[in-house]
């Protein structure tokens, strides 16, 4: 392998981490952190979070909201995830029940490929304390993906839509 | 007793609320926070749904969304905890509009004791003794003469639109208390528009004295004894015990009779506190209703066997309580110590942060009731308990010394705690000869006058 | 009362004697071995020194070592813990011949209770129920079966010289007998060379229970009730228990009394523990003394409120028990599950290592000793016992249910442990219903005969 | 290998890593920091999780024996521990009270400076149990250090002298 040889392309040298790795596990290391000029290797194992306890036969907490065991913070912007440059993700502003049409006959608000317009086009209803609450589209664009089924409790910040603004 | 309930609160207390009801049977609907989110006491729950972004007001405070997860959730009970919404009648009504029970008094009961007027005038018609005062405002300097003679001096002068201290004077004598008069009603004026002022006796280093109490929905109103929570920095417990020391057993049963008495006026129901402060005559004088299950309410548990918040589920469900008051008897001494992510050293500015590394204390005659772990963050958000360390022995010195000995235990890394502050109190003379009184930790400890 | 003491011994029972000792004011001195090096546990005694290298046969079992650590300590006493030199005579006598107290009985009634056959003469002059036997050899079919008849079929027979069940029979009647007679002659001549067997009654599906026995240099022999221990796998406790469930009152008295009448016989002092067995009739037989503190003790120090360490320094210093009998009153239920470093799905074998993470169970009703944490290594040399997990509850399905919670909690990882091993066994009816015998775990469990 | 090789390659030069890893293992290092202009190689090894409690005033726990949090393991071993190639240390064969001199009028055993022999040179004696054992020298060479006070307690494994057998 290329351990000595040189040119900008040995960072990124996957061989090299392979092997980094092995040797962190095989000799219990929990941090390497290698700099040279403009180039750095940093790689951490071992404890850093919480004590897990979804593998309790006993619980079945809702994987969505207690699965994530990485610190708080990682996780604690409800800020919509860009996701490619274009794609927005539309998440629940409220924990509720979702529809996707007005009634059991009718057809849904929106589907797959439809364009949708920012603050006018409804695209799904969220029941909560008896009220049904009308969420229109947050931005402009074309619905790439539907993320929750009809009728499904959603709590805050669970993703709705995707949807693509660049069309 | 229910199938299933949710529970309206976060941390320690929803972590308890959980045990309970895992002990019990019973399927546990969590609510969260975006800042709680991961916590591992939300991995005990059956179910747990975040209810909005890390504020308070936007999430846990957020009546809608908690009774939309109640509903989401499908449960038959909603326990609030303390704080938050937990006296709040409002959410106690919509609860029960929506068919969900509240797990506490009715709202009717909680806002008359939540109206410190109502609550006074009650209590003196339960003839609960209150803190004697004027009554009404005071109109001039002779009026003010006449009831502080009759109350007695020293008097203290408060605003009746008042609040931080403004407009409050001591009085001492006649000729102070015409000075004090006019330099209170002036600066009453000055800040609140409002010039009214009225007397109060002037209670000289008082204790913090509770009685914690238990009422069923068939009448039956019981006390599990006191607490003395004196050992307190601006306001805030920091020790709780049980028994109250130096305490004669005639004040002590007085005080917990008037509180079965003023409790049983209200019509109250399930678990509450009833608060008065001791002066240093042992009189006491009732002060408030805490219409909640308390922060420190493990200190009763200790004493009494008694697990409070299975009582809690136990009477809302319409259980009828399965002891008499000649069942619940005092045994030993408990004490808690509040763990706070304060910086003792720096005026114990709060130090939310990541728990690095934790060693909990354990062996004979200690509880440890705490959500955080190594690897925990403490969230800015919310108030800094992250603990409660609470030992239980046959007599008073003995639990000061297995109290001692489990904080050397307690290893809390990555940020600062109030753990080794305890330890200073703990060992001081007056704490250790019972004598502690609300003002004894600014003035002895942190040189506050 | 003492100054200072030096612990022989390591691990949970070493931190739960330096915890005992730091409450009394007593000062520690540790001792360990390379492969204890650094654990935290030892940090929180006065002292600590290196004895030796892992091997327990150089260092913690080493007399001369722990003797001069304890010249070098300059300790008045030594407390032994259990297992090691707990049990063992001449290092008793060694520590008194150094003018070290040994926190336990005199050397004379550790050896006459340690020898099986003086301790079962003993109880018998004591007039406590034995296993009814043939007491001597069995010379002949004839006097096999007459003894067999006297005391009762099925009845075993056992090789005198015997060991690992060799040259062992059970026989349910005169046929039988017969035949098992000449087999376990042949198998006991083979095996040692020596075909002396003896009779004795079997006992179906015993339960293992014992009572906690302290006593003072004053002549004061108190019990603190029995213990169920019925919960083994292959002779080793998984789960203890107070009070023993299903047992009538009056057996309950009886053998408590009996194991009093033993100890005073023997002039025991200081804690100890007297074995019965129980067959399904409620007949209880002596089976032997332990001169220790056991693993178990904190199941009778919950429901007694007695700390039992603390008792053991207090009538070791010449002190006179501060109780008698009738003050040690039995509250409510409490349950003890062991915590241990094996995988019960590769046949409990032990599974050293290092824990990764860990979460402790608290909350009302729990107690956890454990000297391990996050970061620990369980090291291989020693017994695979890393905690013991105990509830206290009022009753016995409280208990269980809050033992199911706690061991819900408790999260060890890193390395195997027995915490879900015992959910199995606590959710089995048998276990519910309080019917378990020393044969259940294998027996139900594990599928073995 | 390429570990003594100049040029950019050799901060990520996975075998002089093991090597130093290696070093970290005998030597129970927890990190390794090393720096040179732009260049850093940093490694951290094992766990410091053991809670330490030598922080807490109410404790005076000896630091000889509590202080490393390392994994027991890895000190577990009372193997001498060889310093550079030629220097022996003397480690105590038991816990009891150390003596430079057979008594306290008497010369110092062996000082600074002296040949010893393996096996024949008394170099101290420790007492146990009321017993002075006498204690003979584990190698041949000259002392180059005493490590140990007179009268001083020692434990099993505290080093006592340090031997040259090079000279």
């Amino acid at each position: 392998m290329s351990s000595s040889e040189p040119g900008s392309g040995e960072v990124f040298d996957v061989e090299r981490i392979l092997r980094l790795v092995e040797l962190m596990k095989d000799h219990d290391l929990s941090e390497i952190d290698l700099r040279q000029s403009d180039q750095r290797i940093r790689l951490r194992r071992g404890d850093l979070d919480a004590p897990r306890f979804v593998a309790q036969p006993a619980m079945q907490a809702m994987p969505a909201p207690a699965a994530p065991a990485a610190p708080a913070a990682s996780s604690a912007a409800p800020a919509p995830a860009a996701e490619g440059a274009n794609i927005y993700t539309m998440k629940s502003p409220m924990v509720g029940t979702f529809y996707l049409k007005p009634n059991p006959n009718a057809a849904n608000f929106v589907k797959v490929g439809d364009r949708v317009q920012k603050d006018t086009t409804v695209v799904c209803v969220i029941e909560a304390m008896k009220v049904f609450n009308e969420i229109p589209a947050e931005v402009s664009g074309e619905v790439v993906a539907v993320l929750a089924d009809n009728e499904e409790p959603v709590e805050f910040g669970k993703p709705l839509f995707k949807i693509d603004t660049s069309k | 007793m229910y199938n299933r309930i949710l529970i309206a609160n976060r941390g320690e207390i929803a972590l308890r609320i959980i045990r309970a009801c895992r002990e019990l049977g019973i399927e546990t609907v969590a609510v969260f926070s975006e800042a709680d989110r991961g916590s591992a006491y939300l991995e005990l729950a059956d179910e747990a749904y975040c209810i909005g972004p890390a504020k308070s007001s936007q999430s846990y405070l957020k009546i809608d969304q908690v009774i939309s997860a109640a509903e989401v959730g499908n449960v038959e009970a909603i326990h609030p905890g303390y704080g938050f919404l937990a006296e709040n009648s409002h959410f106690n009504e919509v609860c029960r509009s929506c068919n969900i029970d509240f797990i506490g008094p009715l709202p009717e009961a909680m806002d008359m004791l939540g109206d410190k007027n109502k609550a006074r005038a009650m209590a003196r018609s339960a003839n609960v003794p209150v803190v004697p005062g004027s009554g009404g405002l005071i109109e001039d300097e002779s009026e003010a003469v006449r009831v502080a003679r009759e109350i007695g001096f020293p008097v203290l002068i408060k605003a009746t639109a008042g609040g931080g201290g403004k407009g409050m004077r001591v009085a001492a004598n006649d000729l102070t208390l015409k000075v004090a008069l006019q330099q209170a009603r002036a600066e009453a004026q000055a800040a609140f528009g409002n010039a009214g002022v009225y007397l109060e006796k002037y209670v000289e280093r008082p204790r913090h004295v509770e009685v914690q109490m238990i009422a069923d929905q068939h009448g039956n109103v019981l006390h599990l004894w006191e607490r003395d929570c004196s050992t307190q920095r601006r306001h805030q417990k920091l020790i709780e015990e049980s028994p109250a020391p130096n305490l004669p057993e005639e004040t002590r049963n007085a005080m917990c009779e008037s509180a079965v008495r003023l409790l049983k006026k209200a019509n109250y129901t399930n678990a509450g506190t009833v608060e008065f402060i001791v002066d240093q005559e042992n009189n006491f004088y009732f002060i408030e209703v805490n219409a909640r299950i308390q922060v420190e309410h493990p200190v009763t548990e200790m004493v009494t066997g008694i697990d409070l918040i299975k009582a809690q589920f136990a009477v809302a469900s319409g259980q009828a309580l399965p002891f008499s008051q000649s069942d619940i008897v005092h045994r030993g001494v408990a004490i808690e110590c509040r763990i706070n992510a304060e910086n003792p050293d720096r005026n114990f500015q709060p130090c939310p942060g990541r728990i690095e590394k934790m060693f909990v204390p354990g062996g004979y005659g200690v509880r440890f009731d705490s959500h955080a772990h190594a690897g925990y963050t403490v969230p800015p958000h919310y108030d800094s308990m992250i603990g409660k360390l609470i030992v239980h022995q046959p007599t008073r010195a003995e639990a000061i010394a297995c109290m001692l000995r489990a904080l050397d235990e307690l290893r809390i890394e990555g940020i600062a705690t109030t753990a080794l502050f305890h330890k200073k109190v703990l060992n001081h003379s007056t704490f250790a000869d019972g004598w502690v009184d609300t003002g004894f930790v600014e003035r002895t400890l942190l040189n506050k006058p």
